[in-house]
């Protein structure tokens, strides 16, 4: 760690001179997340790549389910919905289906999508649903103290697992291609820019994105495994992440000490749910 | 095909779950998310056929969890919405029903109840949900609840479920039973410039100045949907007016009683029912649903050996009409609950009863429905 | 990484220059700028926030190329850097005085 | 022919097989009284989890006014088209109450009180026209013979409503058969009675 500094110059302003103010709800700031999280760097690439996309801000809702990420919802100054444990997905399918005119994206944890809400997020990448889903990867479930997720590697230590986490977690990109996902794509919290781009790409595509975000939860799960700190983290993901567009999802397993395979792992088109309803159903109406 | 096909003026041969679906079509459905679980299937079933019809939607979700979820996203995106269940499937529905709530977003689900616990009696009636209606949601609040007794009533109240969700922007339940679900009569829709219907109300005021729970005296608060500009932030925890979440016991105080309050203040206006025989009656009998069709024959065979006695036919089960049952409890000399569970409203009118006036309850555990003669000796029972 | 050698076009080249700001009070002193700045600018302040966090200070802020890596990384929105334009670097940054202490460049 | 139906509550089952066609024999004879006979009907089946092969009966109620027990107390008209439905059913019929079946298919009980008693071969007919599966529909006409519920004209109506479009003329081929056959009988008996 840099030792202090010595002399204080720098320009200090107020928080709604930044430059992200009109995208955040101000008046909530500053956020609950920890020192050292890394949710906060990931809904920094969102705004950006949302920025850049020039999607008109009314246009876009967020929701999310609960947790630690499910907090996005509210701090974002869009329409945003903080609906239930894991039924983000599926409140954002009624969303979405509504008002077509809407890009609904839905952001939420590990726990929240693919434990309790699994089911919703197989269930949605098979339909092919408009949806853009983030899915912030800590391993663990942080905001309720460090309990074991369907994503926590085996062996690693939680709070329901205090002798090591022994059933196989899921591996996020496999999951979702496996269930038809269009668009999947892997970046760590320190590959700032990469996430940025993933999510510029994936905002205005049709059909069901995935965008995984692996982040450090320094006081939950690096706490329990000795992991350090949040920037400690940062590090361990600088030096073991691989890059790897187009990559084999079963090879971006991710365990205690091996590498973490990022990169877009796929990228295509096919039929949305929407299609199918406006193309089919109503040429089968018309023909009546 | 268009909105011409909305609205199926004309008088129909229909089984109860075909008349709702036909009841939500009128009542302006654009969105039904669902999950089939007999006996409440052949609604989602018309509605797939019907919905694309209009431009609507009808999504098979997953699971009920899902379903219940995707209506209430569907009206925050605009449109009216809906869904039905039975059984296991209502459980399911429980943990949204509360988000839906609280939310305070209009939503009808119709349950056509089967017998349980468990999976119970899938095919075969019950009235055994009445009061996971009430309470099955966890934490306090109010919910509307109607009860159809007829294909052309589960018609009517999905209309009119659809336009108290508007009115009280709150999910409304539709409860009926399976014997009602199942049942083919006569269904008479009226034409489409006939029907009453409850737009939903949107807010005049400008983004900046709206606020998604802010209301006035008749506690209830204006709608936006999403994609307006409003930029709206609304949340399952406990919340302030602007909707963001407040977790303590002051906002918790202010939210919940103004959840009840909503319902309970305008209450005399929400509740309906049905009097029958009720001018002389010394022995009332409380009764909804295909129950009160059974015991209406319970009821004429006893006055056919002389027994004044009437009917108080709930038509709104929630809220309670506890003022009519007191009034009632005045003046009469017994109440019959007549129900297919083992006691559920019967509680309800005990309470407002409150030892005034003698109580007693039919029970029946479902999966068919009563003796009209059992009824008729416990209102003979009842009055001596 | 290293240049092996001098780019032909460095003379034409003009080298951007930044200025920091942080929202002090927004800081949560994880650090994630100071160490990930391509051009090692900050450092943690010694002073502490209302939340008792060191928030990063511009000791090099010279070197600052405007990059906007600090932004992207910073997980509390309390840090971003701002382009200098040519004839500005002398000047304060309009609609800024009002709020804020001019840096020292 | 309006006229000619009696203006009290009437109770109809049908009993058969699944498959057989029961239901759709309860919401023709409950569409045409509720929809083109100006009367109230209400119909009831049950319900199991199979489609075919179990038993299956339906109910139906017709009356001039609003009908609160939507269930058959005692049946003024049992249709028997299987063995099985006959044999649960055939103690619960009215006094004066009529028995209808399919004599290919139900054999009488020894024991069987009834006086009205009417059969038929519908299912034989049904074969006869080409498809065995519209056996209920000659029984319907057969039923529409016997009974003046519902008018006829309205029962007409219902079917035309309920079948599958190409199947129409078949089905009313059907009804007239058994409508024929019911009234060759009833002239046999009347002329039985005269001799």
């Amino acid at each position: 760690m840099n030792k202090p500094a010595a002399h204080l110059e720098t320009a200090i302003v107020e928080q709604d001179t930044h430059p992200m103010a009109d995208l955040l709800r101000m008046d909530r700031m500053p956020h609950i997340w920890c020192s050292g999280c890394g949710l906060g760097t990931g809904l920094t690439c969102f705004i950006m790549a949302l920025k850049e996309t020039g999607i008109p801000e009314d246009k876009v809702a967020v929701v999310s389910g609960i947790g630690c990420t499910g907090r996005v919802a509210g701090y974002l100054n869009l329409d945003s919905f903080h609906t239930t444990h894991g039924r983000g997905i599926p409140f954002a399918t009624g969303l979405a289906l509504a008002n077509p005119d809407l890009r609904v994206v839905v952001y939420s944890g590990d726990g929240d999508l693919v434990a309790i809400g699994g089911n919703h997020f197989i269930h949605s990448a098979r339909r092919n649903m408009d949806l853009m889903v983030v899915c912030v990867n800590n391993f663990t479930y942080g905001m309720t103290g460090g309990q074991a997720g369907p994503t926590t590697p085996i062996s690693a230590k939680a709070s329901t697992a205090p002798y090591g986490s022994y059933d196989y977690p899921f591996n996020i990109p496999y999951l979702a291609i496996a269930s038809g996902a269009t668009y999947v794509a892997r970046w760590t919290s320190l590959h700032m820019r990469r996430l940025k781009n993933s999510m510029r790409e994936a905002l205005p595509k049709k059909g069901f994105r995935v965008i995984e975000i692996i982040c450090p939860c320094p006081t939950a799960f690096a706490r329990k495994n000795r992991l350090g700190s949040g920037l400690d983290l940062m590090k361990h993901y600088h030096d073991n992440s691989i890059i790897k567009h187009g990559a084999d999802p079963r090879e971006a397993d991710i365990d205690m000490n091996g590498k973490v395979v990022c990169g877009t792992f796929l990228d295509i088109e096919r039929p949305t749910f929407r299609d199918f309803q406006t193309e089919n159903i109503a040429k089968q109406l018309g023909g009546e | 095909m268009g909105e011409e096909r909305r609205v199926l003026t004309g008088e129909h041969f229909l089984t109860g779950d075909h008349a709702c679906a036909e009841g939500g079509m009128a009542a302006g459905c654009m969105f039904f998310g669902g999950y089939p679980i007999t006996p409440s299937t052949e609604i989602a079933e018309r509605m797939s056929l019907r919905l694309p019809e209009v431009g609507g939607i009808f999504i098979q979700m997953e699971d009920e969890m899902a379903s219940m979820n995707s209506i209430l996203g569907a009206a925050w995106g605009g449109w009216k919405s809906m869904t039905c269940t039975s059984g296991p499937g209502f459980s399911l529905m429980m943990e949204n029903l509360g988000l839906g709530i609280v939310l305070e977003t209009p939503t009808v689900l119709v349950n056509i109840q089967r017998g349980g616990p468990s999976t119970g009696l899938p095919t075969l009636s019950g009235q055994a949900d009445m009061m996971q209606a009430k309470w099955g949601s966890h934490g306090d609040y109010e919910i509307i609840a109607l009860a159809p007794n007829s294909p052309q009533e589960i018609f009517d109240h999905t209309i009119k479920a659809f336009n108290l969700a508007e009115q009280y922007r709150t999910p409304v339940l539709v409860m009926s039973d399976e014997s009602v679900g199942h049942m083919t009569e006569k269904v008479i829709i009226p034409p489409r410039e006939e029907l009453k219907l409850v737009p939903r109300n949107y807010t005049k005021k400008k983004p900046g100045e709206y606020l998604p729970f802010e209301c006035g005296e008749d506690e209830i608060p204006e709608m936006v949907k999403a994609g307006d500009g409003y930029k709206i932030h609304i949340t399952g925890l406990t919340h302030d007016k602007r909707g963001y979440p407040d977790i303590s016991a002051e906002a918790q105080d202010w939210m919940v009683r103004h959840l009840m309050n909503k319902i309970q203040k305008n209450k005399k206006k929400i509740i309906e029912v049905e009097r029958i025989n009720m001018d002389d009656a010394e022995v009332v009998v409380v009764s909804y649903g295909i129950s009160s069709r059974v015991a209406h024959r319970g009821m004429d065979l006893a006055r056919k050996t002389g027994v004044k006695v009437g009917m108080l036919r709930l038509i709104t089960v929630w809220p309670f009409p506890d003022y009519m049952i007191k009034e009632l409890a005045e003046r009469v000399k017994a109440f019959v609950t007549v129900e297919l569970n083992f006691g559920q409203i019967a509680l309800e009118v005990e309470r407002y009863v409150a030892g005034k006036a003698k109580c007693y309850l039919v029970p029946h555990a479902g999966g068919d429905v009563h003796k009209p003669e059992d009824i008729a000796e416990a209102i003979k029972e009842a009055a001596k | 990484m290293k240049y092996w050698r001098k780019p032909l076009d460095a003379d034409t080249i003009k080298v951007p220059h930044g200025r920091i700001y942080v929202v002090k009070e927004q800081c949560k002193g994880c650090g994630f700028c100071v160490e990930y700045c391509p051009k090692d600018v900050l450092e943690l302040s010694q002073e502490f926030n209302k939340k008792g966090y060191h928030s990063p200070v511009a000791v090099r802020e010279e070197d600052c190329v405007s990059c906007g890596l600090c932004e992207l990384i910073c997980p509390d929105f309390a840090i971003y850097a701002e382009l200098i334009e040519e004839d500005e670097t002398t000047e304060e940054t309009p609609n800024k005085t009002d709020k804020t202490e001019k840096a020292e460049v | 022919m309006k006229g000619a139906t009696t203006p009290s509550r009437k109770e109809v089952r049908f009993t058969g097989y699944g498959g057989q066609g029961m239901v759709v024999m309860g919401l023709i004879l409950g569409r045409a009284a509720a929809v083109h006979d100006g009367k109230s009907a209400t119909m009831t089946q049950s319900y199991g989890p199979e489609a075919r092969g179990g038993a299956s009966s339906t109910q139906c109620i017709i009356s001039p006014s609003r009908i609160f027990y939507p269930y058959v107390i005692e049946p003024d008209v049992l249709v028997g088209m299987s063995q099985e439905g006959y044999d649960k059913h055939r103690l619960n019929i009215k006094p004066d109450g009529k028995l209808l079946y399919d004599e290919d298919l139900v054999t009488l009980s020894p024991e069987e009180k009834t006086k009205n008693i009417h059969s038929i071969p519908a299912t034989r007919f049904a074969e006869e026209l080409g498809r065995k599966i519209v056996a209920n529909i000659v029984m319907l006409g057969f039923f529409c013979g016997l009974t003046d519920f519902v008018a006829e004209e309205a029962i007409r109506k219902a079917i035309e409503e309920s079948v599958p479009k190409p199947t129409i003329t078949l089905n009313i081929k059907a009804f007239d058969k058994g409508k024929s056959y019911a009234l060759s009988l009833l002239e046999g008996s009347a002329a039985k009675a005269k001799s």
